[in-house]
């Protein structure tokens, strides 16, 4: 699901207002989600017999994590879910769309699929909007305009993730 | 006025306030003073006029905080006092698509509702108003899923002589069904493989738009079924050169922008879509600025066929439906750019009303509406406080 | 239905940016509904017989307006209603809560029905909460706490109306 | 952390993935790199603890802007870090009332639907909510009217041991359903002529509060059946003298302010509530100040059973509602005054968390939360932008 970047304003002065810092909200994308300073959070998995660990770094509360390249909506990492799971009492959708990101550690172009959590109201924080390569409802897979609970138990949306589904053939 | 006194009510009224240390009125008069006031009826209505002022608009608020409180907000844009702007509404529950018919005096809302908010078997319902009391003619279940999606304002659309409505379903199979609006019932659905949005073509045909960067038409009969259906070979690139699904149609020619600025014009008059030309709606400077059309609901035109259109500066991959900082007019007879508006707040959003002093509507960064001359661009007024969360598209009245 | 005062404040906020006037709004009430410089408008009616006409004045669309004194909720003056009727696709509700108010040009007290606006949705706008001899729900005849739209075919509260509907005993 | 990992979810996607372009990055490890992240699952739903931390609440967020919209948000009002603080909520459609067991790890809500948003049938259900996973486990249509309206902390309640629930209807006859939570069944139907709202008695009574100023407590037999009803004498002038039905209540003993600043104590310990004394909150100056309780939810308890109560200057018939510029902080077993916390943005409502260093959740006027040390007044943070719009009630969480 979509918004727009403008309507971010509104939002950020609520943030500012939290965070006493009006004035410095250059970046939008940051200051909505609320990343001052953002913490560099690696997250290390263990691999499938390789012989290093599998890296990425940033702040999924961010809207500027490198998984949300093509997001539009409200993060789940504020609605009680993370970046990759949904929030108590929702459900995860089983369609949706995706974008394919660049995650700056390993140089790597990844799939990423970007389910929405569906069932109980708008999660309402967090709105996060990226949109590169996003397209309008004629390209289906690739658009963030639709309602992507439309295959689950319930149709209403109430967050989106941003799960790493796959390595990208190329750029 | 439609004045709908219930003797009913008046009664229950009168009941209720026995022991309550109530005179009536025309009891208690007194001679050095005027009468009281008079006991006043309970349970009037207002209604609408069969024709709305060209100064009216619809609001389609889609409500993104809060989907299961959309609506549609009529309200008088150029009415300076706040108070006497709001005319009525209608609810639009999950994101439901609205149109109107201009000759039959009706509304189409199509909306969709869970047996328990979020829970419980969904539903989508087909629901038909009259414009002058807003009040609910005809509920019809719908047999599939409609779009659910951001608005669009062809989710569905209407014949030519406006006795078919044509809607858009997505599950995420892709068809429209076709509805009589003489009958009221529903005539057929039709399967659009890889196509989606009812664009109306000639006198009983559909056109959508498909993920190859064609077109395909669904030719109807005159009951409204399946005839023909005929596609067009692609004149876009979704990927590299992709356009917005939002033209403009004037004299049965539909003007569809693309993300870089080109004009892709197609003839609809006829029985099929067929394609005619492209033109650019930016010079080679303007497009070393990186101008570009951009924002939600960012097409429509005047009566006299004029386009207008959001542009944005600096505009790269990500940024096309971000809104812009200029609304550009166009005669697109000529091709000429006639005018530039400059929008200080943002325009994520326009829509353009009827008649010779039409004014242009945009849906500004605050979420509120900015109101402009059209014929030459002078701010008017900004509209807020009208139960505003997120009204992204914007329709003429009739 | 009821909100509170300081709710007003954030609508002002809007009324504020729209009639460009920030810093004039002393009375939120009047602020609120955007009735800057009152209109007087007498309203005059046919009598039953008496020799004068009835008179009340003032502006339906202010809080401030004489008949609001027990009020609390939307005004459907704004919402396509008057301060007697209701909007268009609305129903008015069969039971209400009451008021007594004192017109200031006749002097009188009158009773005044508050009777809600039912159906499609909250009008939103022109909050006006005045709430003399409001009381809590225990006594149910005079507050206006609960929703009133519970005796009607749709249960959803759209806005208010004041409606006289006979003179008081006493002030 | 609850891991619903469905294979068949997976499955899907890939099946989805085929042609898209997607290369398993199991498959692409490059010796001078790290491999590639691993595909993660799909489906992941998280879970809340079965015991809340005490900084946590449940704002019950009644959406006046839009009733359709209403919830319960779980949040940590002590967590600096505005993505960490919302944990969750619950939908709450059309000012549903919510309660929770401390020892079931349950939740409930009973709220009202209509079946196509405003229009069609209207219906009450009592819903119950595991605490963990915020999933419905059971759902009750309600067999009569609900009490709908601005929430009240006693609209339902729990017996002592908590097996059974009371809940308040309204049409506007007053009652309350009796629920058995062990059974999760419908016991009976009370009628409380004159008489609101489901305040906790002894081991097994409800008292409500009647419009002639008096007390109804109703007794129950083991099953939760009608035993027998006694009237209170009325204690209060509804018109001149008139309380808050928002009591605080402490080791049995209920306190009511007045509008007026007078502390009625009611003793709930027993079968039948008793009225013991009077006293005032305010001195004799601060009366002549017009210093009165004010507010929504103005009253709260912490663990100590300390009373937190809302003031207003200069309070005057109709502004009893408005809520105020301080919080007054009182020792009930002394009747004397602890602290005086000033307000900065207003009070509308108020709570208090559980445990030893308990903070002052406050409503204020711009509908934020202002957080608060309750211990020493120190302000700790505004904690906003949680998709509120009116969270006029809050709760501890247990």
């Amino acid at each position: 699901m979509k918004l727009f970047d403008r309507f971010f304003e509104r939002s950020a002065r609520s943030v500012a207002q939290r965070s006493s810092r009006r004035g410095l909200l250059k970046n939008l994308g940051v200051a909505l989600v609320g990343g001052a300073s953002i913490p560099l959070l690696p997250v290390a998995r263990a691999s499938q017999g390789a012989p290093q660990k599998p890296v990425e770094e940033g702040d999924p509360s961010s809207c500027e994590y490198w998984r949300y390249c093509a997001v539009d909506g409200f993060l789940c990492q504020c609605c009680g879910g993370t970046y990759n799971s949904c929030p108590p009492g929702t459900e995860m959708s089983t369609i949706t769309w995706i974008g394919t990101c660049r995650n700056p550690v390993d140089g790597r172009s990844y799939v990423i699929s970007y389910n929405d959590c569906c069932g109980v109201n708008q999660c309402g924080t967090c709105l996060c909007q990226r949109d590169e390569r996003d397209r309008p409802i004629y390209r289906s897979d690739k658009s963030n305009d639709i309602n992507w609970c439309l295959g689950s138990t319930s149709y209403v949306y109430n967050c989106s993730t941003a799960i790493v589904v796959g390595l990208a053939f190329e750029e | 006025m439609h004045r709908n006194l219930s003797a009913r009510l008046l009664s229950l009224i009168t009941l209720f306030f026995i022991g309550v240390g109530v005179v009536n009125s025309s009891l208690a008069g007194d001679n050095a003073m005027p009468p009281p006031l008079p006991i006043e009826e309970i349970g009037r209505v207002e209604s609408l006029p069969a024709s709305y002022p060209e100064d009216w608009v619809l609001v389609d608020e889609s409500s993104f905080m809060n989907m299961y409180g959309g609506k549609v907000i009529i309200l008088d844009i150029a009415e300076t006092s706040h108070p006497k702007r709001m005319k009525g509404m209608m609810s639009k529950s999950m994101l439901g698509n609205f149109t109107q018919s201009s000759a039959r005096g009706e509304f189409y809302i199509i909306e969709s509702f869970h047996e328990r908010g979020a829970r419980g078997k969904k539903f989508d319902v087909l629901v038909i108003y009259d414009k002058q009391t807003l009040k609910v003619i005809k509920e019809i279940e719908w047999p599939t899923d409609r779009l659910q999606s951001l608005p669009e304002r062809y989710s569905m659309a209407l014949s030519e002589d406006q006795s078919l409505l044509y809607v858009s379903n997505f599950n995420p199979a892709a068809s429209f069904t076709v509805f009589d609006l003489d009958s009221r019932e529903i005539v057929e659905t039709i399967g659009t493989p890889g196509c989606v949005l009812t664009y109306p073509t000639g006198e009983r045909s559909v056109t959508s738009i498909c993920s190859n960067g064609g077109l395909l038409t669904t030719v109807l009969d005159k009951k409204g079924n399946l005839k023909a259906r005929e596609r067009m070979a692609p004149f876009f690139d979704t990927d590299s050169s992709p356009i917005f699904e939002w033209p403009v149609i004037v004299n049965g020619r539909a003007h569809f922008p693309s993300f870089h600025g080109e004009m892709h014009v197609i003839d609809f008059s006829g029985d099929v879509a067929r394609y005619i030309e492209k033109w650019s709606l930016v010079s080679e400077k303007e497009r070393q600025g990186n101008w570009r059309p951009g924002g939600i609901a960012l097409t429509d035109r005047d009566d006299r066929g004029r386009l207008y259109i959001i542009m944005q500066p600096d505009g790269k991959e990500g940024t096309q439906t971000h809104g812009g900082s200029q609304v550009w007019v166009f005669d697109l007879k000529t091709k000429q750019r006639l005018r530039i508006i400059d929008i200080p707040n943002w325009a994520v959003s326009l829509a353009v009303t009827r008649g010779s002093n039409p004014k242009l509507v945009i849906t500004n960064g605050s979420m509120n509406l900015d109101i402009f001359s059209a014929n030459d661009g002078q701010f008017i007024q900004t509209v807020s406080d009208f139960n505003n969360i997120t009204p992204l598209l914007i329709h003429k009245s009739y």
